[in-house]
């Protein structure tokens, strides 16, 4: 059965020893069933699955492209029903479920993850956060923003604001509001989000280019100190709004004036709700 | 249906001298659901509240908007005079077309049309508003003091004196605090013990006062007028119903008679020593002794027992055991005081390892007469009297380098008394002063520092020390004269640190227990550093004395006096009304993601399970008699879950739409 | 083990005896130091005075420098250079903005810089066990009087290896070589170090009263982990005996030569010679004072 | 109504300045500080701009990103925030929070593109009512600088570009 896993887009070797670890955690009943991928071969790409039976942890695959992130399905009750389960991540989702057990909306013990790391292409040791953390923290932030990341960034900071009005309002003018960005986000999780709070109405609902301006700017700012930088929102935009780049821009913003980092510590305190003297003061005359 | 009513105020020419008022009625009466409008030349006056009232009585308005002064000035006075006409006194908003518009604008046109917006913005506003009810939160008519100083004791007497009752919390064996290992106090030089006495005698006897020593603050829930503590009582090994106080066990302890144990009431004097069951000193109150078992023969090795084998009562009891009791109190004092920084940290002077190299507070006990040495100065190391002292101010104190950048407040004055003792004691003495500044305000303070001075001769030097060092049986001073701008070398036979003072110890566990806020000495903060020195950002939580800063006798009674009329206030009553500006929570859409908590400054919200159809979830819940009314959690809540009452979303949003036309 | 050295501007010049005996006691301690390639003034004593960025950059560069060539650990003997050098590292690490501005002018990536030492901090890390362990030539019976100066450990929030007001740090390391550090309460009182030029008269005053005390508490000879102390209390020991009008003639060991001996490096690898005071060949002392003279 | 027409009263217009325009500027004020030296202003008969509009709100701490876009949507040119000074909070620490949020947000709106002279942040104490009728001055001076922020108030106007 794990031959088959060589094939495994992107991961090679490590896609067998993926199956193995989960296959490990689900016979051993330390999981009730593992959140990964499965190859359909009617559908163009590789469709998120939630393997409950060992026998069919063979279609298991690893998408090593950024783009769904798993941790979403980890609020859908179908999964939550069925905690522990193992995920399946890279990165970014491994912190974004960090961010999801710091905010109270996750039990540590309820995840059991695998991280795969694309730029050595290998399954991490260790199927715990606790475990798993250690390694996340040596490598990020820093690699969030190693060469090339910060380009689409730099190059807008260095336009006029005019050109920059200018460039966002073409972005943003294509905007359809269908909130699929906020349905790919693990951490766009509100019960009611404000663009959905008609009393009063903060966010214009309609689609037209001022309300779509203010959507994905309250969007970017909700996940100021809380995006991980996953990619998802991005890759689930229908008209390819550059939503990375604003997410991007916050966080070395962020890490630049109040050394923060999101997903990295799940005791750790929430950018915007904490403070310190020593936080800059420029702004403020 | 809602029917607003608004009044134009010309406050003489004041408003109507720069607004237009006619036009401004004229446009309010196009505003949304405004159904009344009239003016008035004055308001505020008699005549023009009744125009109100009688205005909201006939059109039967549902809310009212007042265009005058600022609300600072005359809200107060209009929402009574709505609520004495039935008229929800949050229903009615001001529009401030006085400071803010009429006395800052000249152009009639501009003015005017600003105006028009301000009551544009109230009317929209008040028309989102709902009836508020002040809240009204129960009160446990007792309170705790935490601390049994100087302060904490007076504060408990000028509670009782209230005839409220007061638990008074005490960590050590007895009462009295610093102020009881004093010799003499200053600027009277009268002895300390001589009128301390006197006061803990009346808090062991007060009746309306109840005392529990060696007990200590184990736990704090619960919110102003109702809180719930938990105090941990430490065995005292002496049952106090059978001691007679008689003295027998702290004599005949072997112990004591080894002179193994140095006494921390002594401020670990090398002369000094106690027995293992001791009183700190012979006037104590409570009298009876309690026993260490840190240092007690027969906890540490099994053997002895003379204590108990002396005890003409048979009061001592090995088996007691530590309890706790949980005390319901509508209000609570801190008073833990101060203790001077450790030499320690001082290497420059030896870090506590030159006998001769002694802090203030030694001092203090080699001047008191039931000092160790009777009250003769004589130095630790060959008990010889010290031909020269040498007295180091600010050692601790306005230090940042040890991150004590503070000003201890007390020690100039501490110094010069000891320098003037030390001259009565020992009249050929020399006593040399080495200061930063002399800090000496206070009711005959600078006079009795010039008496030191000009009278006993004492040699004040401006400048600070860089070393002391032994030489021979007498120790290197390396001073500085920074007047002369010379080096001032000097050989002394005793030198006296007058350490910095930082908060006692544990007062930042115990901050934490409170939900209470401290410096990075340990000193408490104060809700307001001007106008509410006696409260703590805690609802209920009083300071007294030197827990919030180093204080003098006279400053730390004050104050306590000062928080002991507060708590008395807050218990005058069976129940307490509060602004119901608060915030409160949706918990159908609340996520419990935990910001909120994060963010309140009052840890006024919790996390609370709620029922749901799919079972159950975690939501934020504001704690009401917690909360001040800040809106910071509304501030962060990115579903906008938790609202704040007066100044909801609603309210807001209306008044930024209202501002356009 | 491998580690980066720093010698700076002293060691190339007046203190070459003290590069001279580093290097001998690294290789006695099996350690290769491999000097920083390209490497540029430190900076002391004058840059930070001028201007805080240029008291930042200059050693910023030599850090940089240092990691680029992949040093973990950079050993700087002279007290002023390795003062800077920490000083200037810990406050990059602490300052992001600094960090980057001073980035912008030495234009190299600071990131992790390495870990400097002094010669103290290096024997430290070293192990003192270590060091004893390796000791061929214990100096047992030889008073010696460890003066630190002011560079070795201050500000303390930088360098804080060692209490500026009560150190012992020195003491420890000879007496793992086995000698008896005399305890005198001057050791870390000013040598004067700054008015060598301008003021020689306060130089003068000051290290004489060194010199006295150390004396006075029995030490046969000074030990001393900078250049500038050492200048002061060898080369203008003479000006001072004169001043004095008192013979001290108290030779002045760098804390590298009598580790070094200690370790067995033969005496002629070291250059004691350089020396103004007649500096004898430690076990000579303790020779001496075996014969009561 | 027209309540904007007037021309409001300040010191000469900067040159440069579109002339006759009159922006609109929404203050968001905390009660105890800056609210109460508008106040000060006033009893002071300090003369300032009439282009500001104040609400009043207890802590800067209170205010959310949603009310200061709300004030764009409803026609300000130019929003203001200030409160306590940053250790003078009546709060102890509402204006800390604040601060943080406001430099998040502001960079996301410079980002953007939105000129920085249409947002504005100060600490205002309640006894710097010289201070606050020189910042409503400055700022409405700025304001003018950069004209009407019709780029935001005509987007809608504009249907999406699909």
């Amino acid at each position: 059965m794990t031959t088959e896993l060589h094939n495994v887009r992107g991961a090679g070797e490590a896609g067998a020893e993926l199956a193995e670890r989960a296959k490990a955690l689900l016979a051993g009943g330390a999981v009730k069933a593992v959140l990964s991928w499965r190859r359909d071969l009617t559908a163009s790409r590789l469709q998120p699955a939630l393997f409950e039976d060992v026998t069919e942890l063979g279609d298991l695959f690893i998408e090593t492209e950024p783009g769904l992130n798993l941790a979403v399905y980890l609020r859908r009750a179908a999964v939550r029903g069925l905690f522990p389960v193992s995920i399946v991540t890279r990165p970014g989702d491994l912190r974004s479920i960090v961010v999801l057990v710091q905010e109270g909306q996750l039990k540590a013990e309820d995840v059991r993850p695998l991280l795969f790391d694309s730029d050595s292409s290998t399954i991490l040791p260790g199927d715990t956060l606790a475990e798993l953390l250690p390694w996340l923290r040596a490598h990020y932030p820093a690699r969030d923003f190693e060469d090339g990341q910060m380009e689409a960034v730099t190059a807008l900071e260095k336009l006029t604001p005019a050109e920059r009005w200018a460039y966002w309002k073409d972005e943003l003018s294509r905007c359809i509001r269908c909130y699929a960005c906020r349905e790919a986000c693990p951490l766009c999780y509100c019960e009611r989000c404000i663009v959905d709070l008609t009393q009063p109405p903060w966010l214009e609902p309609s689609a037209h280019p001022r309300g779509s301006l203010t959507w994905n700017l309250i969007r970017a700012y909700h996940l100021a100190g809380r995006c991980t930088l996953c990619g998802a929102c991005q890759s689930a935009c229908p008209v390819d709004i550059p939503l990375m780049v604003l997410n991007r821009m916050l966080a070395h913003h962020v890490l630049k004036e109040f050394d923060f980092a999101p997903g990295l510590d799940p005791a750790g305190p929430a950018l915007l709700a904490t403070w310190r003297r020593e936080d800059p003061n420029e702004l403020f005359r | 249906m809602s029917r607003v009513g608004v009044f134009l105020c010309l406050c003489g020419k004041n408003i109507g001298g720069t607004v237009d008022v006619t036009a401004l009625g004229e446009a309010a009466r196009q505003m949304l659901g405004v159904a009344h409008v009239e003016d008035a030349t004055y308001l505020c006056s008699h005549p023009g509240q009744e125009q109100i009232r009688e205005a909201i009585r006939t059109h039967r308005l549902t809310a009212a908007v007042v265009a005058a002064c600022s609300p600072t000035m005359h809200e107060a006075t209009f929402r009574r005079a709505a609520a004495s006409v039935g008229l929800n006194p949050y229903l009615v908003e001001m529009a401030n077309v006085r400071e803010q518009c009429s006395w800052v604008h000249r152009d009639v046109h501009a003015a005017t049309a600003k105006a028009i917006d301000l009551v544009r913005m109230a009317a929209a506003r008040v028309l989102r508003s709902e009836p508020l009810y002040p809240l009204t939160v129960p009160v446990t008519r007792r309170a705790l003091v935490i601390g049994g100083g100087i302060a904490g004791m007076q504060a408990a007497l000028d509670i009782a004196a209230n005839d409220q009752e007061v638990v008074l919390v005490e960590r050590g064996p007895s009462l009295g605090g610093r102020m009881a290992q004093l010799s003499e106090t200053f600027p009277t030089l009268d002895c300390s013990q001589c009128i301390l006495t006197p006061k803990t005698v009346e808090v062991a006897q007060n009746e309306k006062v109840r005392l529990l020593t060696c007990a200590e603050v184990e736990s704090v829930s619960g919110y102003i007028g109702n809180f719930q503590v938990t105090v941990r009582l430490r065995p005292r090994y002496v049952d106090a119903e059978r001691c007679t106080g008689c003295g027998q066990c702290e004599a005949d302890c072997p112990v004591g008679k080894s002179g193994m144990v140095r006494s921390e009431f002594e401020a670990g004097l090398p002369q000094s020593h106690r027995s293992a069951i001791y009183r700190l000193f012979p006037q104590a109150v409570p009298n009876t002794p309690v026993l260490d078992p840190e240092t007690c023969l027969y906890f540490q090795k099994g053997t002895c027992q003379v204590c108990s084998r002396v005890c003409p009562t048979g009061a001592i009891n090995y088996d007691d055991q530590p309890r706790t009791e949980t005390l319901a109190v509508g209000a609570i004092v801190v008073a833990t005081g101060l203790e001077p920084v450790s030499p320690g940290i001082y290497g420059e002077f030896g870090g506590g390892r030159y006998p001769d190299v002694i802090t203030g507070l030694q001092f203090e006990r080699l001047l008191s007469a039931s000092g160790p040495t009777g009250g003769e100065v004589r130095r630790p190391s060959d008990g010889r009297v010290p031909q020269r002292v040498v007295f180091v101010q600010c050692v601790g104190s306005r230090d940042p380098a040890k991150r004590l950048p503070h000003c201890s407040k007390v020690c100039c004055m501490a110094t010069a008394k000891h320098a003037t003792l030390y001259r009565h004691k020992v009249p050929g003495g020399e006593a040399v002063v080495f200061y930063t500044d002399i800090r000496s305000p206070g009711k005959g303070y600078e006079e009795f520092v010039r008496r030191a001075i000009e009278e006993e001769g004492a040699l004040y030097l401006r400048g600070r020390v860089s070393k002391v060092y032994p030489e021979g049986d007498h120790l290197k001073v390396l001073g500085a004269d920074t007047l002369s701008g010379e080096p001032m070398p000097l050989t002394a036979d005793l030198v006296v640190l007058a350490m910095g003072l930082v908060a006692s110890p544990g007062a930042r566990e115990l901050a934490q227990r409170l939900g209470a806020s401290v410096d990075e000495q340990g000193f408490f903060t104060e809700a307001h550093p001007k106008l509410r020195p006696l409260e703590s950002f805690v609802p209920g939580i009083f300071l007294a004395g030197a827990c919030q800063g180093p204080k003098d006798i006279p400053d730390a009674v004050a104050q306590a006096s000062g928080a002991a009329a507060k708590v008395s206030a807050l218990l005058a009553r069976s129940e307490f009304a509060r602004e119901p500006v608060i915030a409160r929570v949706e918990e159908r859409t609340c996520t419990g993601c935990r910001a909120c908590i994060e963010a309140c400054p009052y840890e006024a919200i919790e996390e609370v399970e709620v029922a749901t159809a799919k079972g159950s979830r975690l939501v934020a819940h504001v704690t009401e008699g917690k909360c001040q009314g800040c809106g910071v959690c509304a501030g962060v809540c990115r579903s906008h879950s938790i609202d704040l009452a007066g100044f909801t979303d609603q309210e807001v949003a209306a008044q930024i739409a209202g501002a356009s036309p | 083990m491998r580690t980066g050295y720093y010698p700076g501007c002293s060691l190339q010049g007046s203190a070459a005896e003290f590069d001279i005996s580093v290097r001998a006691m690294a290789e006695g301690l099996g350690d290769e130091l491999v000097e920083v390639a390209d490497w540029s003034c430190c900076g002391a004593t004058a840059a930070h005075a001028l201007s805080r960025d240029l008291g930042l950059a200059l050693p910023a560069r030599n850090l940089a420098l240092a990691r680029q060539q992949g040093f973990a650990e950079v050993l700087a003997p002279c007290a002023a250079c390795s003062n800077r050098l920490q000083v200037t590292a810990s406050t990059l690490a602490e300052d992001a903005r600094t960090r980057d501005r001073i980035e912008d002018i030495v234009e190299m990536p600071l990131g992790q810089t390495p870990r400097v030492w002094n010669l103290v901090q290096y024997l430290q890390a070293h192990g003192l066990d270590a060091l004893r362990e390796r000791v061929s030539r214990p100096l047992a019976g030889l008073r010696l009087a460890c003066y630190y100066g002011c560079l070795l450990l201050r500000p303390e929030k930088r360098l804080g290896f060692d209490d500026p007001e009560q150190p012992a740090s020195m003491e420890a390391v000879l007496q793992a070589l086995g000698a008896e550090p005399v305890e005198w309460p001057l050791r870390n009182e000013c040598c004067g170090g700054g008015f060598t030029i301008s003021k020689p008269e306060a130089v003068l005053r000051l290290a004489g009263a060194l010199l006295q005390d150390a004396c006075a508490h029995g030490a046969q000879a000074l030990v001393a982990a900078c250049p500038m102390c050492h200048a002061n209390l060898d080369m203008r020991q003479r000006a001072i005996e004169r001043a004095l009008r008192r013979r001290l003639r108290a030779p002045v060991y760098y804390l590298s030569e009598v580790v070094a001996w200690a370790l067995g490096v033969p005496a002629s690898r070291l250059a004691l010679g350089k020396h103004l005071v007649r500096t004898p060949e430690p076990d000579a002392l303790v020779a001496a004072t075996a014969g009561g003279t | 109504m027209t309540s904007m027409a007037a021309p409001a009263e300040r010191a000469p217009a900067t040159p440069g300045t579109a002339q006759g325009f009159e922006p609109r500027l929404v203050a968001f004020v905390c009660t105890w500080c800056t609210y109460q030296a508008a106040d000060l202003a006033g009893t002071t008969r300090l003369p300032y701009a009439s282009n500001v509009r104040i609400v009043r709100v207890p802590c800067t701490g209170r205010l959310s990103a949603e009310m200061l876009l709300h004030a764009f949507t409803f026609g300000a040119d130019g929003v203001l925030v200030s409160g306590c000074h940053p250790n003078d909070c009546h709060y102890a620490s509402g204006n800390l929070a604040a601060r943080r949020r406001w430099i998040v947000f502001a960079r996301l709106l410079g980002f953007l593109g939105i000129p920085q002279e249409r947002v504005r942040f100060a600490w205002v104490s309640a006894s710097e009512g010289r201070k606050w009728a020189d910042l409503v001055n400055a700022v409405v001076r700025d304001l003018q600088e950069v004209g009407p922020f019709t780029d935001y108030h005509h987007l809608q106007r504009r249907t999406a570009a699909l």
